[in-house]
């Protein structure tokens, strides 16, 4: 570690030291995937606090808008987030798909007004893709949109929304040419929330909480500008916009994945679990696949990573939803008999127990295992593609 | 040992099915699962009153239907199948123990829906077999017991249940009425919400020995096959819902069935759960016939099955996608059934830890 | 148990056990799956003594040419004849595939003319249906038949072909109609092996040793009557006899599983691999199989089992494959660090090494997992034929 | 630390592959294994001499090349890939060992082909880390090494071996010539037949201490992950050539490949192999930088890595079908290779309790 690294380590873990002893010292641990339905309030508060510290939008490479951090400053930022259990983002959307859309894709004029509100932590987004009836196939776009006049008028359903019960704006693959299929046709609009022609439903989730939704457009309005690229060219963009999830905050990722699993040891060995050599070869089997997805990470973020492993978001991806789906199994068989009570009624959950089951959601969400699977077979391996 | 079902079996099976396709589809279990008492009442007493199911391996002589653990274990599948809240494994395996140790006479009023349940746990106790922990001590004609049990299912609402107890340094099963002095149950709420279950406290409660070792034995093995038949009935539901499903959702223009990869683990799914309900029809005859069989065969039917469940509601959620892991759906329920399953009554390590000898190790 | 099958047990017991302390003694555990090129000659003239005592064909539905035992004796002759760990059979293509399809589809002519031969252990069998284009293809015949007069005249190659080397004929599944695709046109012909026209070539297999073949038909010569069923119509022939294979003899083929599961067992009891908890574990997860597979084979031969388990040759294939496939993975991790080094040159397997490596062949063969998966999906589960 | 190839490493890895794809092909691979030595001497002697690769991490000034355990881990993968019959893991583990250790003095004539082996397990001795047996006892000026060795790869061809013996109750690495008087090897048989092995027989055996039990287990790390490396070699190419035969075969009228169960497990077996690529490649730059991490990374890379290729095996054969049942194929080499790599070098089983404190266990 250089000298400067290690300054810019101890300033950023200087500033979450600080800031999560006053307010915010009950935010440690709030948020995040299965406990989004924590805190909204005191974590948009916190939001608009990093942003404030410009602690939002470190890794977006225009320094007009943030501090353009090198790679290996981000890595340490993420790192330094997950130590100090840092709240979950509400604004990760915003910050980490729709920003680097607009980077690459955007008009400077949409830049400029897009991009302060998500830095400053003030405007939240959330990402109108999936629908009800397309499951894994984006392509399978039925939400329309009809040009009329300045304004887009929008029709349909999108579902699995995150956090579009907060979020000030979507962003929206819409079909805007009539009577085009799969890939054609379609626009990536930018549709604010706060409208009558917008309803958000949440969605009860297994776990008894919310955390996605569904979000009717019922003629929903957005300005004819209000389109990121070409008016039916969305696609495209929609799809650069998958590679940018994850990525550098993966190491973040697994700071907190190292925190659940040491929780589960700490609590195998209080309660006996870890006397069993069974349960104890499981244990270490976690510990030992966590390594691999370090060294995983370490790699497809080299220097020279895109060329020696331009699959590294599929596997990544395959590598910790199975990981993380496995670690819930584990925290249930740590417990032992009394994992089957739950903490309180109604339906008070345990963190074991919440573990369990929201990581079901992992190997579903963001690029199912079987998308994951199908896009490393035909892009990375050159298998035919299965007949359609 | 013929293992395939007879036609009053299969007739049995038939008519359960029927009725709790009808009467437990899943909104009348999920209103079943937030009533008070957690079943759904005028069905528990049609089937406990008119259709006699939870007294069927009970001799006709003390009021049963004299049937079989083999075909209560048809029941038991169906029950499974339909996640029926309410006690009727617990009950049944109460009135299979009591008959075995001949002491029908205590025996509750199976045929106005009276309730049975087993307390075998200790709280806090994670070994397998289960630490006895309850103490029973002679009181001139009667026993009195001492001591606690952790989230016995049904015991809340259990008017008779069986404990697991030491009395002079030997296992020793008790019967205890529910609603005996010095006893305290306090509900405790479970993962798997078609469930219900007490923490007991027993502070000298009066109570009647039903056996030795072999009784505490017996009660345990058959729980664990009850607990096998169940869960293969659940695997069973799950995967034939999950198979509806890949017929019915398309995906890329095509049905998600005719995806090959997906084709092959419903296969493997199917080998599991078939392969799985011949070794739980395997014990339940054994229960029937050959219970000298039962140590060995019990927690390896629980075993089996267990991880049959386990495997297939975990492939049902994600076969299923993002519907699996809504409220409104039933994957959850079948998911969180595997779970309650698979870490109660011994885990997978410890059934084959105690299996170990019989292995030849 | 009955008393009638008690006796019956113990004739069967009595007669292995005289027969198999003279002469044949030598034949115990000989033979088999993976071992099928041992002690040709001998084994040989075991099929002859079988065939004296009237113990070849016992299932066969037709008192005519067999005992013709109910289930349940064929269920005790199975487990002894394994519990004896007699010989490997070297007729049982002629006895369990051959004699059934002609039972069921042949001529009365047929059945005189080859039945007696196979009951009487002096003529054996074996089986020409894989091709080396066709894979796991069955009806991707090539295998040409021309009727010329009185004779069919045989062109092509079968591969897989178990001991074509020491057989005197072959079933074939020829396509007798130029043109025909798929499962039309075809035909089920009888072959004499010793002919020009027929060369067998034996397949060295991962073991060093052999107990496939190629043959190469060219020009070979058939009788016209030695069809069976009609001309053309092979392929419900030959897929009546795939149903034929195991059934009772499950059983038997159990009690050699159990004998291979203790010889492990003991073996990790003697050299501390069971003091390893993980290692024992697997073990017992390895004897726990084998009892559900036994449950499986009850469930599957009781008395209503067309009805119940019309699945039951699939499943049971894909039970027992797997899990004797893990049992050699299971002897060499039992064995430790000398699992690796063999006997003796050239190369002398050990019995470990030579079930890890002959039992990859059992999840290949007799219909490959993937077969039986795809038959269980569309045939039992109702799943949709992928698209061909 | 960055662990994607550098420029150089790249061309290092360009060159080895394309020498071996002509030198080592298939045909040259069982011609070699089926000869006298195991191996092709001419290409032995091209690899050693003329491209000095089993003095690569050696210090210029002790007549190496000056690179690092990072360049020798990209040759190591390669001759994994190619299944290179002849010692060039265990010379450069050897040659590793004497230079960190400072006795590059000892290092044999490597680039005349010298062989080094490393001897680290008795006869019978199943456990891990294993059971040190050899006795180095002093003698004047010098140690004499009594005891025997088993199965020690590449040990009959070895011009010095590298030896875990007990000196005054603690482990000690000494070095011994492979013609010192009292040393016998006689040769075993290995079901891999692209390795060679011998039992090693000392009956007080000149040796030279080279270290203590840093040594040792240094020794034994640097093993560890020079078999991480190979394993990985072999396994990507396993999986490659699986992979073009499910686009060159077909069946049922369309390629393997379109298959989607087997597209899926095809995709899944990259993720394993990639993923221990990672790891292999962070423990070879831990061997190169950072040694003290080398307790923990070198069995956690041996136990990842053999595991994956172990995977990658067993589906190659599967995927390939009967003819990977053949002789004549090559998917039974790559299947006995993982299985000396399995159970060599410590078990899965015992490597996970070699790492249960690391794990905090």
């Amino acid at each position: 570690m250089t000298a400067a690294e290690a300054a810019f380590r101890a300033e950023i873990r200087d500033w979450l030291e600080t800031e999560l002893s006053g307010d915010f010292a009950a935010l440690r641990g709030s948020g995040g995937p299965g406990r989004e339905h924590e805190d909204l309030e005191e974590r948009a508060a916190w939001e608009r606090r990093l942003g404030e510290a410009g602690w939002i939008g470190v890794g977006w490479p225009d320094s007009r808008y943030g501090k353009a951090l090198d790679l290996q400053q981000q890595v340490v930022f993420h790192e330094e987030y997950a130590r100090a259990a840092a709240p979950g983002r509400l604004g990760h959307i915003g910050e980490q798909l729709l920003v680097p859309t607009l980077l690459a894709h955007g008009t400077e004029e949409q830049k400029a007004r897009f991009v302060p509100g998500v830095a400053s932590g003030e405007v939240m987004w959330c990402q109108g893709y999936s629908e009800p009836d397309a499951g894994s196939d984006l392509a399978n776009v039925g939400t329309r949109a009809v040009l009329d006049g300045d304004r887009w008028v929008v029709t349909g359903q999108k579902i699995w929304t995150s956090l579009a019960h907060i979020a000030d704006w979507c962003f929206v693959i819409a079909r805007t040419e009539p009577g085009s299929q799969r890939h054609a046709g379609l626009s990536f609009l930018l549709v604010p929330m706060d409208q009558p022609g917008v309803t958000v439903r949440p969605i009860v989730q297994l776990t008894g909480t919310s955390e996605f939704n569904e979000v009717f457009f019922d003629d929903a309005v957005a300005a004819a500008g209000d389109v990121v690229g070409e008016a039916g060219a969305g696609w495209r963009v929609a799809m650069s916009l998958l590679g940018f999830e994850r990525g550098v905050s993966t190491l973040g990722q697994q700071i907190g994945f190292t925190r659940e699993l040491e929780a589960i040891t700490v609590r195998a060995r209080e309660n006996g679990a870890a006397d069993d050599p069974v349960l104890a070869d499981r244990i270490v089997s976690a510990w030992v696949d966590l390594q691999v997805m370090r060294h995983t990470a370490l790699r497809t973020l080299g220097g020279d990573a895109a060329r020696e492993a331009p699959w590294a978001a599929n596997v990544s991806k395959l590598l910790w939803a199975n990981w993380h789906r496995r670690l819930g199994e584990l925290a249930m068989a740590v417990e032992g008999p009394a994992a089957v009570v739950t903490s309180g009624l109604p339906y008070e959950l345990t963190d074991d127990q919440r573990l369990y089951l929201f990581t079901r959601a992992d190997t579903i969400y963001g690029g199912s295992n079987e998308v994951q699977r199908n896009v490393l077979a035909e892009r990375h391996l050159g298998l035919p593609r299965d007949r359609a | 040992m013929d293992l395939t079902l007879t036609e009053e079996q299969r007739d049995l099976r038939d008519a359960v099915r029927s009725l709790l396709t009808k009467q437990a589809d899943s909104a009348a279990v999920r209103a079943a699962m937030a009533s008070p008492t957690g079943r759904d009442e005028p069905l528990w007493r049609q089937l406990t009153g008119e259709l006699g199911l939870t007294g069927l391996s009970v001799p006709e002589a003390s009021g049963g239907a004299g049937a079989t653990f083999a075909e209560v274990a048809v029941v038991l599948e169906e029950a499974g199948a339909a996640l029926l809240p309410g006690p009727y494994a617990s009950t049944v395996v109460v009135a299979e123990v009591l008959t075995r140790f001949g002491r029908t006479d205590l025996l509750p009023a199976l045929g106005d829906g009276a309730v049975g349940a087993l307390a075998q746990r200790e709280p806090g106790d994670r070994s397998w077999p289960p630490r006895v922990g309850c103490v029973g001590s002679r009181n001139a004609c009667s026993w009195l017991l001492t001591g606690v049990q952790a989230a016995v299912v049904d015991g809340g609402a259990a008017d008779l249940l069986l404990v697991a107890a030491v009395d002079g340094g030997a296992e020793t099963l008790f019967a205890v009425a529910g609603n005996a002095a010095g006893l305290s149950r306090a509900a405790v709420p479970l993962m798997d919400q078609t469930r219900r279950a007490a923490d007991l406290r027993f502070e000298r409660v009066p109570a009647v020995r039903v056996g030795g070792p072999d009784a505490v034995a017996f009660a345990r093995d058959v729980a664990a096959v009850a607990a096998a038949c169940e869960a293969v009935g659940t695997a069973r539901r799950a995967l034939e819902r999950t198979v509806e499903h890949l017929r019915a959702r398309t995906q890329f223009g095509r049905p998600l069935g005719s995806f090959q990869a997906l084709r092959h683990r419903a296969a493997d799914l199917f080998t599991t759960v078939e392969a799985a309900a011949s070794t739980a029809r395997y014990a339940a005859c054994v229960v029937a016939t050959a219970p000298d069989e039962l140590p060995v065969v019990a927690p390896l039917a629980k075993l089996v099955c267990a991880q049959a469940l386990t495997d297939v509601a975990a492939e049902a959620v994600q076969l299923h996608g993002g519907i699996a892991i809504t409220w409104e759906h039933d994957a959850h329920l079948w998911f969180k059934r595997a779970a309650h399953v698979q870490h109660t009554g011994g885990s997978p390590e410890q059934l084959r830890r105690q299996l170990a000898p019989a292995a030849g190790l």
